[in-house]
């Protein structure tokens, strides 16, 4: 994305993303949709994170010193990816656009993960009447179109005003309405389980508390899927957050800068032969969820022995030339930056 | 290709003797609530019942003057007691008689269901109906010459119905009023499928101000994007779109040659409301101080720049309003243009900065101002932020932008949670009074806190003044008024746009101040 | 959105127990009882979601009156009392058959529901089929190929094909093949024409293609899956990406299932591995989450409903929910809630009738 | 049994020429840890007519050895050498002709016999997709279905599925484990292959289901002169069955020999030790020489008296009865041997014992508590007299948790120790059962089956249990394991001095450890008596087939054995 600015913490990053030991197991075209994938993530978190200094402009400046900026401008010149009909930067709408879907994305997947674990743990763990009604209540808003969740949501939290904040936490909660039955139905599922595991059975036998079981055997072992149901869920956080703004539901340009929201204002646009205002917020969508989930897929591929590729045989001696290549592509690319 | 999608050459094979008098395909975005009058109050459904039924008095295309309709004459005999006559020998097209007792049904009727969707607050005048004889209505109303009153019976309060179809206490359903045949108008529908597709058939025995249709027939199909409105315009499967497209689409319309972009006065008006409580120094805040509560008004009507965003933003489609009174409106002037910013309708930093230093106001003021992106099309936050953007180059205000969806805003805005918003208002008539009695008359419908008894008085006087030079007069004066204290601070009057094709005639000619869009005016 | 990830564990008795002694038979009463508190949940939730959300009253006439007039109009509705009664005389409403009519545009709600649904019923299945027909042969041929260029090629595809919002993509599709190509109609169901002869059938199904079909209009028929084929495309494919994955990793995962080597020791060709040993097996959990995709659908169905002028529930609910018309929006969500339960004891049992342990 | 003789097969060759023959096979498979070198050098040929066995301990090459044969190594493996069937090198010939190969010239047969078929086909169109598979080929013609069903029934008879007309229509879960295993054979016998490679044929069924697949493996080698490679790990299979036995060590073979020299004079020294781990019925008894039951002093630590356990109907179907009106005691110090077939009830018995499932009828005291109402709180203060070792040993520890972690659990729940005290006594205990106390800090997944085991056990003992309840501990185990684990085992009870409910299904290993032995079948305590005696004179009919069905590590004795029961056994 550009030639902005370097990225002083790629080694760091890199080193902390938990994929990097997938990146290692990985082979061949699983490598490159791997790597492909983690570029991706990598160009959005650091978007995310240094919006500030990334974005020529602020998310919704429409003039500067030098006066308004013009609207609908083409690419070039003063705005690298031209102006909206309202006078807005693209390139800097694009890039703090991320950073509003990096918040959605942390609030809503980790206030769906703490509530949903939770209930799926106690719900899987002690069965009986609670279970059954957790898993008829969460059957029914998994079985309503999440889009719509998501709008009544929206419309029955977002009653104040729209801040940065509050559009983010109306958004996250309504994603997270979305969010909770699923994994409560998967921690559910693996608790079930993982309750008739012997390694929990030995604990019963011993005496261990429910509590104890849960916390300390169960726990761990039920959430080791989560990293990459996390990814999945994050890319459709995006997809909703954009559904959203794109239903107009979402949150208002002049507290952050949204992809869907400027995919939506873009439609006229479109048909009027003004396409950098759509084309960029649209791939910037299309991109951050292709990256994510190609992360989410090839690390649900490289857990599942089935599905994980590998060398062929006698290919001794560390891995082959290519897949060394793709490992200093993926440092310049992040060099890049 | 798309032959087999273009605009019906009158449903199939059966109309190909009529090609001399065409059917025309009408699009646009708004929605019809109800075919009934008692049960809506909004522009989609008013466009079909402005095609259906007739009205005492309706106005000709080409301006707003009320002129007699189903009436054949229509005064005020009293003070109070405004009679009309009605032609004789009307019937329904189901061929049920339309006399007097059809009218003071329909009229009764309204205020009888007072629909929560319906106009029956426009009737509120009324005292009481009589019908001497089968021709003759008299209207007695509680405020004595009412001006408007010829104009109300112009509005969605006032299509008259048969009261042999509709009942008397309840709505009727649309597909039952289609079935009951019970229209009088220029057509009548001929099938329809709601806020999907109407085909409507001229009906020949139209005797009323609008005379015979330019057509044979025409249907309107109804957009749920108005993108697509816009591409099918563009193709030729529509002939004419009307109501809404955007400003952007509205700009490349008019460099295409295929089709032409029609624009004619628009009643529909964006102002920024004022919290008299709540806003900077306002009566209920800890600095309360009305002097510089209005510098604050002051400085901001001086700061804004309305050609700006009327030209970036609406690419010309809304304009520059100068006053609470829309132009085209008798007795319009431009009140705001000479007050504030540099006199010629120009900001002025300078008027500004001296305005709020005279009020002892120094450092900028913070100012929260509120929008709702949902209701008033979706160019609100462009705007917005343009005015937070004017608001704040000046340095003397912050501004604190925010949004909220349309149900909470509007509740929220009448409880003064919000000390500066926006809003909108489409006319319900075309007559000034419009713009002035829901507004400033009690509290006014905002709920701002502004109340000024000269101005009331003056409302109260032009609304029972007769003569036409010396109510328009009063208008003045009170315009005048409201712009030294900054009730509402007016900023963009819409403009009627449509865009039809260029073997299309006739679009120009509904396109008036009367609002009313007659497809009788149109021809291919 | 449905996730990406392998079927959810039935939360129901499974259907592959050995041990459900009662039979098929039961299964099935059991699993349609549980329909009911399904709906019966959903709708209390969006009442009481509804009502805290605001009237339609303010809705339709709040930038128009004053405050007091709304309190009065609020009232007359009866929209201020409380909720718990009103919640208890919508109960009672319900169980009457009494569905009432929409608040906004007065029309019967079980009119509304039969004909928007009937065009998102059409909308559906015409997704579905372009889902099955792209997602399954290439989920089967990404697996046969697996780890080759075809399949990563495939899943790119296919994960294109998920994450590009539905409106993006009818965006692209609109500009290509109406405006730039003029291939296909830019939006709409069918043209004004045809419209009106589907507006003169008596007792018509509401889905287009059908009631052409039946009354022989061949020029009408032609012309509504003319205007089919982008909204159909543009919704099908989003779950095409999904059901090719799904496929995908379905048939790898019983590729490596024994029967499989089984039959390849016994010289079966690999394309008949695929496409008979490993692919009906694999049916059983791909037809268990294609049900959990109706939902997805239909939230893809609100998107692409707007985009092409599909007047059909999806975009009638997004509407309604604005203008706060609660008596339309249960309606709705109560339909919605049968058709994806219904749905989804449709798939259990055809999951279980797949799986011959649980026939006998 | 009545059999239909068929021709011997249609490709007649020379009797002396091999029918399989390979030649210093390797197969390498690449792995995320590198290259797993599977098999090193393996030659070895198969005869007309001949049952050649290869015998080794688990991950020893045998199973890739045998998909060598039929070319169905995965895509990672690199094969080297030579694998000849009827003049063809299966891993050079091209795809097309490898399936030709397979089927008609080789078939295999699978160890599962559930998984190995496909549940939503019926038995008959599984087999006939290899009959069709080689029609139309090569200048043959296609065969109906009609044709193809035939032959199909044909096959299903050829293997004793009684009503075959009738059963070919039947799907898989309709067969009984042993009929599953016989419709396996018969998919591989329905092109009569002049070889058969049998993976475990038999290791997924219970010994007397075993006694009848071996038996119709040693039919078709006598009617029909089929070929077989017969993998397996059981040397009592080998003696039964094979002619000439291959063995191997780590991907080599280490010897080769004919069967009965094999168990008579094992040259190497890996083989003699394979040989002596192996149990043997009524070798090594632990009861050997009782006359009466021992420990009857002591105090009765679990009494149980018509105990009945029924497992729930799922939705409302009715309950199914695992244990049926079982009565017996454990006295403290005494090992009590729980024997039967799969599904008999043993696990049942033992769960309810450790309070794991409930019981629904009858009486059974545990440490005095009667378990009939049992309530968690009550019966917590008594688990840390109960130690249970599970038989998975793998799945019985947390792969979160350190092995140190896992021992130390009772102790932190029951004894609240402080983290010193737990490590020093878990030190203690990994020491006694034989594991360096360094081991505390590895992972479960970082130590073999066998060192899994044993911490097991030391995590049941660490509270000094009066009863130990060991479910199949050493099933999942290598016989040469088993074997150290056994002696461990022994060792340590009598060091202890816990008693014991020891589970398994092999009657030589329960013989090994218990004073006293229960038999059990479909739920019912069928015998009970001193295990030296319940072996060498049972009582009831099932007890005296389940010990003729089990084959003894010694081919004469086992001949002779398969003689002395042909009619108890029924073949
Ligand atoms: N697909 C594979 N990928 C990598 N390594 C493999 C694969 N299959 C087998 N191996 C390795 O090859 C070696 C031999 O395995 P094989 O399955 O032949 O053992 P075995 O003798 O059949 O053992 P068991 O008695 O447990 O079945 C083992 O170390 C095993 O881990
Ligand atoms: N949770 C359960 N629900 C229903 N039936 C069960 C359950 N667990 C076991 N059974 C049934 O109870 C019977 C006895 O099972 P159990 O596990 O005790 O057998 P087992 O003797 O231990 O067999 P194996 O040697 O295979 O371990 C079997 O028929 C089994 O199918
Ligand atoms: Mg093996
Ligand atoms: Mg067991
Ligand atoms: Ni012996």
């Amino acid at each position: 994305m550009g030639a902005t600015s370097p990225a002083p913490r790629k080694k760091s990053l890199l080193d902390r993303l938990p994929v990097s030991s997938h990146i290692r197991q990985s082979v061949g075209l699983q490598r490159t949709m791997l790597l492909i994938g983690v570029v991706l993530c990598a160009v959005f978190v650091v978007a995310a994170a240094f919006a500030p200094l990334l974005a020529p402009y602020g998310y919704s400046q429409i003039s500067d010193a030098a006066g308004s900026f013009p609207a609908q401008a083409e690419p070039g010149g003063k705005h690298l990816w031209g102006t909206t009909v309202g006078g807005y930067d693209v390139l800097s709408r694009v890039i703090w656009g991320s950073q509003t879907a990096a918040a959605v994305i942390v609030a809503a997947v980790l206030m769906s993960i703490f509530l949903g674990v939770f209930l799926g743990l106690v719900s899987g763990y002690f069965g009986g009447w609670l279970d059954r009604i957790l898993v008829v209540i969460a059957d029914a808003i998994y079985a309503f179109p999440t889009l719509l969740v998501a709008i009544v949501m929206s419309i029955a939290i977002n009653k104040g005003q729209s801040g940065f904040w509050g559009g983010i936490l109306a958004c996250g909660f309504a994603i997270t309405a979305v969010f909770v039955p699923q994994y409560f139905r998967v921690i559910r599922a693996e608790t079930i389980r993982l309750k008739a595991e012997p390694f929990v059975e030995s604990a019963q036998v011993v005496g261990a508390s429910s509590a104890r079981i849960i916390s300390r055997h169960i726990f761990a072992n039920a959430t080791r899927t989560l990293p990459l149901i996390f990814t999945l869920n994050a890319s459709e956080a995006i997809l909703t957050l954009a559904g959203l703004g794109f239903l107009g539901f979402g949150i208002e340009p002049s507290s952050a800068a949204e992809w869907g929201f400027d995919l939506n204002k873009a439609m006229s646009d479109a048909s009027s032969g003004i396409w950098w205002t759509g084309v960029f917020p649209g791939l910037a969508i299309v991109l951050a969820v292709v990256g994510l989930t190609l992360v989410g897929e090839s690390i649900n591929d490289l857990n599942d022995p089935r599905l994980r590729g590998r060398r062929a045989a006698g290919a001794k001696g560390g891995p082959g030339p290519s897949t060394a290549a793709a490992q200093a592509a993926i440092s310049a690319d992040v060099r890049g930056l | 290709l798309t032959a087999c999608t273009g605009p019906s050459g009158g449903g199939g094979g059966s109309t190909a003797s009529e090609n001399a008098n065409s059917v025309i395909a009408y699009g646009t975005t708004d929605k019809v609530t109800a075919l009934d009058p008692a049960g809506s109050y909004d522009n989609g459904s008013f466009m079909v019942m402005n095609q259906i039924y007739s009205f005492l008095l309706n106005s000709k295309p080409g301006g707003a003057e009320p002129t007699p309709d189903l009436a054949e004459s229509a005064s005020f005999t009293t003070p109070t007691e405004f009679t009309v006559k009605l032609k004789g020998d009307l019937k329904w097209a189901n061929g049920h008689v339309l006399d007097s007792k059809d009218v003071k049904f329909s009229f009764d009727r309204q205020v009888k269901i007072s629909d929560p969707n319906g106009p029956a607050s426009l009737l509120t005048n009324i005292e009481s109906i009589a019908t001497p004889d089968a021709t003759t209505v008299v209207f007695t109303l509680e405020k004595a010459n009412d001006q408007t009153f010829p104009q109300i019976l112009t509005s969605p309060a006032a299509p008259i119905v048969d009261d042999e179809v509709f009942p008397a206490d309840k709505l009727l359903s649309d597909d039952e009023i289609v079935k009951a045949n019970a229209f009088h108008g220029q057509y009548v529908i001929d099938s329809f499928n709601k806020n999907t597709l109407v085909s409507l058939k001229a009906w020949p025995d139209y005797k009323g101000v609008l005379g015979k249709p330019a057509n044979a027939g025409a249907t309107i199909k109804y957009y749920t994007d108005q993108t697509n409105m816009k591409l099918e315009v563009k193709g030729g499967q529509i002939d004419v779109a009307n109501r809404s497209l955007s400003a952007t689409d509205i700009d490349d319309l008019k460099k295409d040659s295929n089709v032409k972009v029609h624009v004619g006065p628009g009643g529909e008006m964006r102002y920024i409301v004022f919290n008299f409580d709540t806003m900077p120094f306002g009566a209920k805040t800890p600095e309360a101080d009305p002097k510089k509560a209005l510098a604050v008004r002051q400085a901001a009507a001086d700061l804004i720049d309305r050609q700006a965003i009327s030209d970036q933003v609406y690419k010309g489609t809304y304009l520059p309003m100068w006053s609470n009174v829309p132009s085209g409106f008798a007795g319009a002037n431009e009140s705001f243009k000479e007050a504030y910013g540099d006199g010629s309708g120009k900001p002025s930093l300078d008027k500004a900065k001296k305005v709020m230093a005279d009020a002892g106001i120094t450092g900028p003021v913070n100012i929260k101002l509120q929008y709702n992106p949902d209701h008033y099309g979706n160019s609100s936050g462009d705007e917005y932020a343009m005015i937070k953007d004017q608001l704040e180059k000046s340095g003397l205000f912050t501004v604190d932008l925010q949004s909220t969806e349309w149900v909470t805003y509007n509740t929220a805005s009448k409880k003064d949670s919000y000390p500066v918003f926006q809003l909108g208002w489409f006319p319900d008539f075309s007559d000034a009074d419009n713009y002035l009695t829901p507004f400033f008359v009690g509290g006014g419908f905002m709920n701002n806190h502004y109340s000024n008894a000269e101005v009331e008085t003056l409302i109260a006087k032009q609304l029972i003044t007769a003569d036409k030079a010396e109510r328009e007069k009063t208008i003045q004066e009170v315009q005048n008024l409201l712009a030294k204290d900054i009730s509402t601070l007016p900023l963009l009057q819409g403009a009627q746009v449509a865009v039809s094709g260029t073997n299309v005639k006739g679009v120009d000619s509904t396109l008036d101040a009367s609002f009313k869009f007659r497809l009788g005016t149109i021809s291919k | 959105m449905a996730t990406l990830i392998d079927a959810p564990p039935p939360t129901v008795a499974a259907p592959k127990s050995k041990a459900a002694g009662g039979g098929l038979g039961r299964y099935i009463l059991i699993r349609f009882l549980l329909i009911f508190p399904t709906i019966f949940i959903l709708v209390t939730l969006v009442f009481f979601l509804m009502r805290i959300t605001g009237d339609p009253i303010t809705a339709a006439q709040g930038g128009r009156l004053p405050q007091e007039q709304i309190d009065a109009l609020v009232h007359q509705a009866g929209y201020d009392r409380n909720l718990l009664i009103q919640y208890i005389e919508y109960l009672g409403n319900i169980a009457t058959g009494n569905f009432g009519r929409t608040i906004s545009d007065g029309r019967p709600v079980v009119e509304m529901l039969a004909k928007f649904g009937a065009a998102t019923l059409e909308l559906s299945i015409n997704a579905v089929a372009v889902a099955l027909l792209v997602g399954i042969p290439l989920g089967m041929f990404a697996a046969h190929k697996r780890d080759k260029v075809p399949d990563a090629f495939l899943r790119t595809f296919a994960i294109l094909c998920y994450a590009t919002p539905v409106f993006f993509a009818g965006l692209l599709l609109k500009l290509t093949f109406s405006v730039g190509l003029g291939w296909f109609p830019v939006a709409g169901r069918a043209s004004t024409t045809t419209e009106l002869a589907m507006g003169r059938l008596v007792a018509p199904t509401g889905i287009y293609w059908l009631d052409a079909l039946r009354s022989g209009d061949l020029s009408a028929f032609g012309d509504i899956v003319h205007h089919a084929v982008l909204p159909a495309v543009a919704l099908g494919l989003l779950t095409a990406g999904v059901f090719l994955r799904l496929v995908r990793t379905n048939v790898i995962g019983t590729l490596g299932k024994d029967y499989v080597e089984a039959g390849r020791s016994r010289g079966v060709s690999e394309y008949r591995l695929v496409t008979k040993h490993a692919y009906k097996p694999a049916l059983i959990p791909i037809i268990t989450v294609m049900g959990l995709q109706i939902a997805l659908l239909l939230g893809g169905a609100v998107l692409t409903e707007t985009t092409f002028e599909w007047k059909g529930l999806g975009y009638q609910l997004a509407q309604y929910l604005t203008a706060r018309d609660f008596v339309a929006v249960q309606g709705i969500v109560m339909l919605l809630a049968v058709i994806v339960a219904v749905t989804n004891f449709v798939v259990d049992i055809a999951a279980a009738l797949i799986d011959p342990r649980v026939r006998y | 049994m009545t059999v239909n003789i068929d021709p011997v097969s249609d490709q007649s060759r020379p009797a002396n020429q091999p029918v399989l023959e390979i030649d210093h096979l390797k197969v390498t498979f690449a792995t995320d840890g590198g290259d797993v070198y599977a098999v090193k050098d393996v030659s070895l040929d198969v005869r007309a007519g001949e049952v050649l066995a290869i015998v080794g301990e688990s991950g020893s090459g045998k199973t890739v050895t045998a998909k060598t044969i039929l070319g169905l190594l995965p895509e990672t493996a690199t094969s080297g050498g030579a694998v000849l069937i009827n003049g063809n090198n299966v891993i050079s010939v091209s795809a097309s002709k490898l399936r030709q190969i397979r089927g008609r010239d080789v078939a295999m047969v699978f160890q599962e016999p559930s998984t190995a078929l496909n549940p939503v086909f019926t038995v008959g169109w599984q087999i006939a997709e290899g009959i069709r598979a080689h029609a139309g080929g090569a200048g043959g013609k296609r065969v109906s279905a009609k044709v193809a069903k035939a032959r199909a029934i044909e096959a299903l008879r050829k293997v004793g599925i009684p009503d075959p007309e009738h059963r070919v229509n039947y799907y898989p879960h309709q067969f009984s484990g042993g009929q599953k295993q016989r419709v396996v054979i018969a998919a591989a016998l329905a092109l009569n292959p002049g070889l058969i490679v049998a993976d475990e044929p038999t290791t997924a069924l219970d010994v007397t289901v075993q006694a009848e697949i071996l038996q119709l493996l040693r039919d078709l080698r006598d009617k029909y002169g089929t070929s077989i490679v017969l993998i397996t790990h059981n040397m009592g299979v080998v003696a039964d069955l094979a002619d000439r036995v291959v063995v191997m060590y780590q991907g080599d073979v280490v010897e080769e020999a004919t069967s009965r020299m094999l168990f008579a004079q094992p040259k190497k020294d890996y083989t003699k030790k394979l040989l002596a781990a192996v149990p043997h019925l009524g070798h090594n008894s632990a009861s050997a020489g009782m006359t009466e039951r021992a420990h009857q002093k002591a105090k009765v630590l679990v009494e149980a008296k018509d105990l009945t356990i029924e497992y729930p109907g799922r939705l409302g179907a009715p309950s199914f009865k695992a244990v049926d009106g079982v009565s017996f005691t454990v006295s403290e110090g005494e090992v009590f041997g729980l024997v039967g077939e799969s599904g008999s009830g043993k696990t049942t018995i033992g769960r309810a014992i450790a309070g794991l499932n409930r019981t629904t009828g009858g009486s059974l005291k545990v440490l005095g508590y009667e378990m009939l109402n049992l309530k968690e709180r009550t019966f917590k203060p008594l688990r840390k007299d109960i130690g249970f070792v599970f038989q998975d040993p793998a799945a019985s520890f947390n792969p979160q948790l350190t092995i140190g972690d896992c021992v130390a659990e009772p102790m932190i729940i029951h004894t609240k120790p402080s983290p010193a005290q737990a490590r020093k006594r878990v030190g203690e205990l990994l020491e006694s059962v034989q594991l360096p106390a360094s081991y505390a800090d590895r992972f479960p997944h970082e130590l073999s089956g066998g060192q899994r085991q044993r911490a097991s056990l030391a995590r049941a003992l660490i509270l000094n249990p009066k009863l130990l309840i060991a479910d199949e501990p050493t099933s999942a185990l290598d016989v040469s394991v088993q074997a150290k684990v056994l002696e461990l085992f022994k060792e340590i009870q009598r060091e202890f001095g816990f008693a014991a409910l020891f589970i398994s299904h092999d009657l030589a290993v329960v013989d090994i450890l218990s004073h006293w032995v229960g038999v059990l079948y479909k739920g019912k305590l069928v015998e009970q008596g001193i295990g030296s005696q319940v072996m060498g004179a049972p009582q009831h009919e099932y007890t005296k087939r389940l010990i003729a069905s089990l084959p003894v590590p010694d081919p004469d004795e086992q001949a002779r054995r398969r003689e002395e029961h042909r009619t108890l056994l029924g073949i």
